[in-house]
């Protein structure tokens, strides 16, 4: 995308500028939280690809990537955080414990699942998931918003 | 002395003791003098016909342990006055168990949101009964049985 | 922006009423078309001086984005342009179309004022600073008898923008940072100013560009380097710059008063810190280091070279230390700094009486 | 007065907070007043689905609780179950887990002394921990296949045999990891700020510790030299020198001591175990996992091991069925958060995020 940015519209410049810096959340729930501190860490570094300012505030910040386990007391408190960041906005859950509840769903407080209380655009397997798995979620999604498949 | 109910040794040999609940605070605080300083956890048991209290203890000097149980039917005597950790093991004891410590400074849920029904860890707790929190205007939680808003 | 801009001619406007010169055709009885044509030249300048704060701001993310990998053993940004270069257009186009969120409960005017009272006086600021000495034309924005002066003025501007951005968002964290900017501010002010009328002292005027002057044989950081420190720990310390940075430290007040912030406005904030931080090397460099004076180097290239290395001092400052407690950097601001800088206010009197020639 | 006092929810988010801790703080200024911790946040009802499966089933949830350390958890699980059940276990696999646990134990207190540094308010040691965390981690991953929550402990041994290969890894990275750890304390320890900052701040006197049931680091910080590897040896911990390091002051700066000195204690046992590694089976070809289903069990086992944050274990409590009748665990960071408000009233808010972090509470092990 970096080639023709002079020549695209407006309209793509923006998506592309939406795309390539999203600033995640510092926003971590359970294990696979650890993981993403790793991804941040030196050895995985996805500053490389624009998200190195992990914001401490929802306003400030583009992407939330609900790292682990939603219990059910968590889980306005997340929706709370999401309707505080601005739009545009973008969730990424996590692992196998916020996309379906993991290991825990038969168990009584937890939420089966964080699609029920935000909107995901994308999902990450793995119990945790390992920090390329994330590299890999956030580059499909900075990809799909380049191509305006994702509207928030 | 306050009398002891009946002993039994666990699989990795520590004593248990069985003391009746009314006693209970009374034996502990004894235990306590003789060296037993450390509260390493309160947890109850559900037998279903009734709970049983049990706590474990520890001598810092000499590294002895000991465990100390009681047979109760949902009340019995907190022992915060000696131990201030034991106030959070008492409140999750009563949170997920469902017993009841009198004296207890601050006896609310600690794990669970407040206003939960029932008591998990109750074996005849019914698992397919889903419970949902959701938020109040006062930031406070509200325990439904049906998805609300949010979710 | 266009509130922005407004504001600067405005300001510059209200100068030129006051009398106070304009550097390249000072004259006084000019005709009315004439003062049109200042107007133009100043506004001209105004979007030039504006220009030239983003770009070094752009520069300075940059450097600091990649230096602050590179010390922590990371590529840091890679993907965008050459070596990550676009990376922060990228965050610019990200964050003009960013929601604007305004919390009911806030003050609405005071809230969206507020960045701009942080950016606003650090641009002014840019001003003030002699940038070189070319033949007969000064680049110089404005030049009177006490641009010093109303440097300090305008550096007292941008914390209040911080206090009133903190309050008027109607957040705790906020009112936390807020009240932390407050005495920050007041605490540092004092020792700065102190060591500033020891510069102006020695150098005999409150014009930036006679102080540089001043500094031709040898600059003022050598019988000042007392003042120097102090200078710079108080700039440090207005400059909210780690370790200094209370009010918006992140692991205690989530962001402080920046907590309530989104979209734009936030990255007023964000870019008004770094164009405060190339601001007050770029002061230092100035007042302490001789500002344009050297041999070889037009001026120009000299105060860049002089702030570049203050800049990267800065940035080296922020990736190795961690921050201070409230009250051992108020201690700090009360108790040693302001008793050292009246020290060196009577070092420097001193200097003026008995060796005042060599200056 | 009462309009000086503002109440401030640290919590369930906050960039400090290591996870879902919600702390009320009452603030007179910059003051605290007042603080309770309010935990439950990741509540993950462990317990009750342990006791829903039968016994070899139950280790992925106690995998998920100090996630920081998972083999430690696993260690205070197969021990327990297998006093339990009564399994013996090769002397290999003893071996090999303690090895294994004090690899992990380093990689936590890695991940504590990085986050650490970041609520101090500097973010290179952030990174640098966390470079050295992943050297540590891909041994473990060469190992065990997994590299945060492993399952590897089986009850009856472990689940894969430790490779050459691996053994030559840990090889060379302990020949520079004294080194590199060296370098890290020191950013800490040499800097002033640090150093003032973090002395006499968040203090817990001894009494207070043994009355909360502190155990730990904390306890060790406090001036009591207890550590249950000495005091209580489980696996072959009495056959390897190693020191307890302890500390009086009982503050944030003695806990980060102790901490580091414990690293370079697990690396000299690490460096040990690597001698003395017997050949043989590393798994008790008894007891395979479809036999480890049908074995029924009474009575109750509790063995307490020393994890990183503390005194570990899970109580357990057999009925004569294949599944646990009770199946409690105690959880470290749980006693340790409780001794919070004690250690925070009276102190400024900046000092909150240096004890909170210093307690390094994990909450998969908290709310369990």
């Amino acid at each position: 995308m970096s080639d023709n940015i002079l020549v695209t519209t407006l309209d793509e410049a923006l998506r592309w500028g939406t795309g390539k810096s999203l600033w995640p959340f510092t926003f971590g729930l359970a294990c696979c939280a650890l993981e993403m501190m790793s991804a941040m860490g030196s050895d995985y570094d996805w500053a490389r690809f624009g998200s190195d300012v992990f914001r401490d505030s929802p306003r400030h910040s583009d992407l939330m990537i609900v790292s682990g386990t939603v219990t059910k007391k968590m889980a306005p408190r997340v929706r709370r955080l999401y309707d505080q960041m601005a739009f545009p906005k973008f969730v990424i859950s996590m692992g196998a414990c916020a996309s379906a509840g993991g290991p825990y769903v038969r168990g009584y407080s937890v939420v089966d699942g964080v699609d029920q209380v935000v909107p995901v655009d994308v999902y990450i397997y793995g119990c945790p998931p390992r920090p390329e798995s994330l590299i890999k979620a956030l580059k499909l999604l900075q990809d799909r918003i380049a191509d305006g498949k994702v509207k928030h | 002395m306050i009398p002891v109910e009946s002993e039994a040794s666990s699989k990795d040999g520590v004593k248990i003791i069985y003391v009746a609940k009314e006693n209970i605070l009374q034996f502990l605080k004894e235990k306590k003098d003789e060296g037993f300083d450390y509260l390493l956890m309160i947890t109850g048991i559900d037998y279903k016909d009734h709970l049983e209290v049990v706590y474990h203890l520890l001598s810092s000097k000499s590294g002895e342990r000991l465990v100390v149980k009681a047979k109760t039917d949902g009340e019995i005597d907190s022992v915060t006055s000696l131990w201030k950790g034991a106030n959070w093991h008492e409140r999750e004891t009563w949170d997920l168990l469902g017993i009841k410590f009198n004296g207890h400074p601050n006896l609310k849920r600690i794990l669970l949101a407040e206003g939960w029904v029932g008591h998990p860890l109750r074996k005849d707790y019914p698992m397919e009964k889903k419970q949902y929190v959701n938020l109040k205007e006062d930031g406070y939680d509200s325990v439904s049985f049906e998805k609300k808003e949010g979710y | 922006m266009n509130l922005f801009f407004f504001l600067m001619s405005i300001l510059y406007g209200i100068l030129k009423f006051l009398h106070i010169d304009f550097v390249p055709f000072a004259s006084h009885g000019y005709p009315i078309g004439l003062w049109i044509a200042y107007l133009i030249v100043a506004v001209v300048e105004v979007i030039l001086v504006f220009a030239l704060a983003m770009l070094v701001v752009v520069i300075l993310v940059y450097v600091f984005r990649k230096y602050m990998a590179d010390v922590q053993n990371r590529i840091g940004p890679n993907r965008l342009g050459p070596w990550g270069s676009l990376q922060l257009i990228a965050d610019v186009f990200k964050l003009i179309q960013k929601q604007d969120i305004i919390p009911t409960a806030a003050d609405k005017t005071a809230y969206r004022v507020a960045p701009y009272l942080v950016f606003t006086p650090v641009v002014i600021g840019f001003m003030i600073i002699p940038f070189g000495n070319v033949s007969l034309l000064n680049l110089m924005v404005i030049n009177f008898n006490y641009t010093i002066l109303f440097l300090v003025a305008t550096m007292i501007i941008s914390p209040i923008g911080e206090i009133i951005g903190g309050l008027a968002s109607h957040n705790k964290y906020g009112m936390l940072g807020a009240l932390r900017a407050a005495a920050q501010d007041m605490s540092y002010e004092v020792p700065m100013l102190i060591s500033l009328i020891s510069v102006i002292i020695l150098a005999g005027s409150f014009n930036a560009q006679d102080i540089v002057i001043a500094q031709r044989h040898i600059p003022f950081v050598v019988p000042e380097f007392l003042g120097f420190i102090i200078f710079f720990l108080a700039v440090l310390g207005k400059q909210v710059f780690p370790p200094f940075d209370l009010p918006e430290s992140a692991s205690e007040l989530v962001s402080g008063y920046t907590t309530e912030y989104s979209g734009m406005r936030y990255g007023i904030f964000y870019m008004g810190g770094f164009a405060g931080t190339a601001l007050a090397s770029l002061v230092i460099a100035t007042i302490y280091f001789g500002g344009w004076e050297g041999p070889i180097f037009p001026g120009t290239i000299w105060l860049i070279i002089k702030a570049g290395v203050f800049m990267l001092i800065f940035l080296l400052i922020q990736v190795s230390v961690f921050r201070v407690r409230v009250d051992q950097f108020l201690n700090m601001g009360w108790k040693y700094l302001l008793p050292l800088s009246i020290v060196n206010l009577f070092i420097s009197v001193g200097f003026a009486l008995f060796a005042g020639g060599v200056f | 007065m009462q309009d000086k006092i503002v109440e401030v929810n640290f919590g369930p988010q906050h960039p400090s907070t290591h996870g879902v801790l919600r702390v009320k703080v009452k603030l007179d200024g910059e003051v605290i007043v007042d603080a309770q911790p309010i935990i439950g946040y990741l509540h993950r009802n462990a317990e009750k689905l342990s006791e829903m499966g039968y016994y070899p089933k139950a280790q992925i949830y106690v995998d998920r609780l100090d996630y920081a350390a998972a083999l430690n958890m696993e260690l205070g699980f197969v021990l327990s179950a297998e006093k339990l059940m009564d399994v013996q276990v090769p002397d290999r696999a003893l071996w090999i887990r303690m090895m294994m646990v004090e690899l992990n134990r380093i990689a936590s207190h890695f991940i504590w002394l990085g986050t650490h540094g970041l609520d101090m308010g500097m973010l290179s040691p952030f990174f640098y921990c966390f470079r050295e965390r992943e050297k540590v981690f891909r041994i473990l991953d060469e190992i065990t296949g997994s590299r945060l929550l492993y399952n590897y402990f089986a009850i009856g041994g472990v689940y894969s045999d430790v490779t050459p290969k691996s053994l030559e890894m840990i090889k060379t990275w302990l020949s520079d990891f004294d080194k590199n750890l060296t370098e890290i304390e020191n950013i800490f320890k040499k800097s002033y700020v640090y150093v003032a900052r973090t002395k006499g701040t968040g203090k817990l006197g001894l009494d207070d510790t043994i009355s909360y049931g502190v155990t730990g680091p904390m306890l060790r910080a406090a001036g009591k030299k207890w550590d249950l590897r000495k005091n209580k040896p489980y696996l072959h911990y009495d056959q390897i020198n190693f020191d307890v390091p302890s500390q009086q002051a009982g503050d944030v700066y003695a806990r980060m001591l102790v901490r580091i000195e414990e690293m370079h204690q697990s690396a000299r046992i690490v460096a040990q175990v690597l001698d003395k590694l017997p050949a043989g089976d590393f798994y008790n070809k008894k007891y395979s996992k479809p036999m480890l289903v049908r074995i029924k069990a009474t009575g109750e086992s509790y063995i307490p091991t020393e994890s990183p944050k503390g005194e570990f274990g899970i109580y357990l409590v057999g009925d004569g069925s294949a599944i646990p009748y009770r199946f409690r665990i105690r959880s470290p960071s749980f006693a340790n958060l409780s001794a919070a408000p004690a250690m925070l009233i009276g102190y400024k808010i900046a000092d909150m995020t240096a004890t909170l972090s210093s307690m390094d509470p994990v909450f998969g092990e908290v709310d369990r």
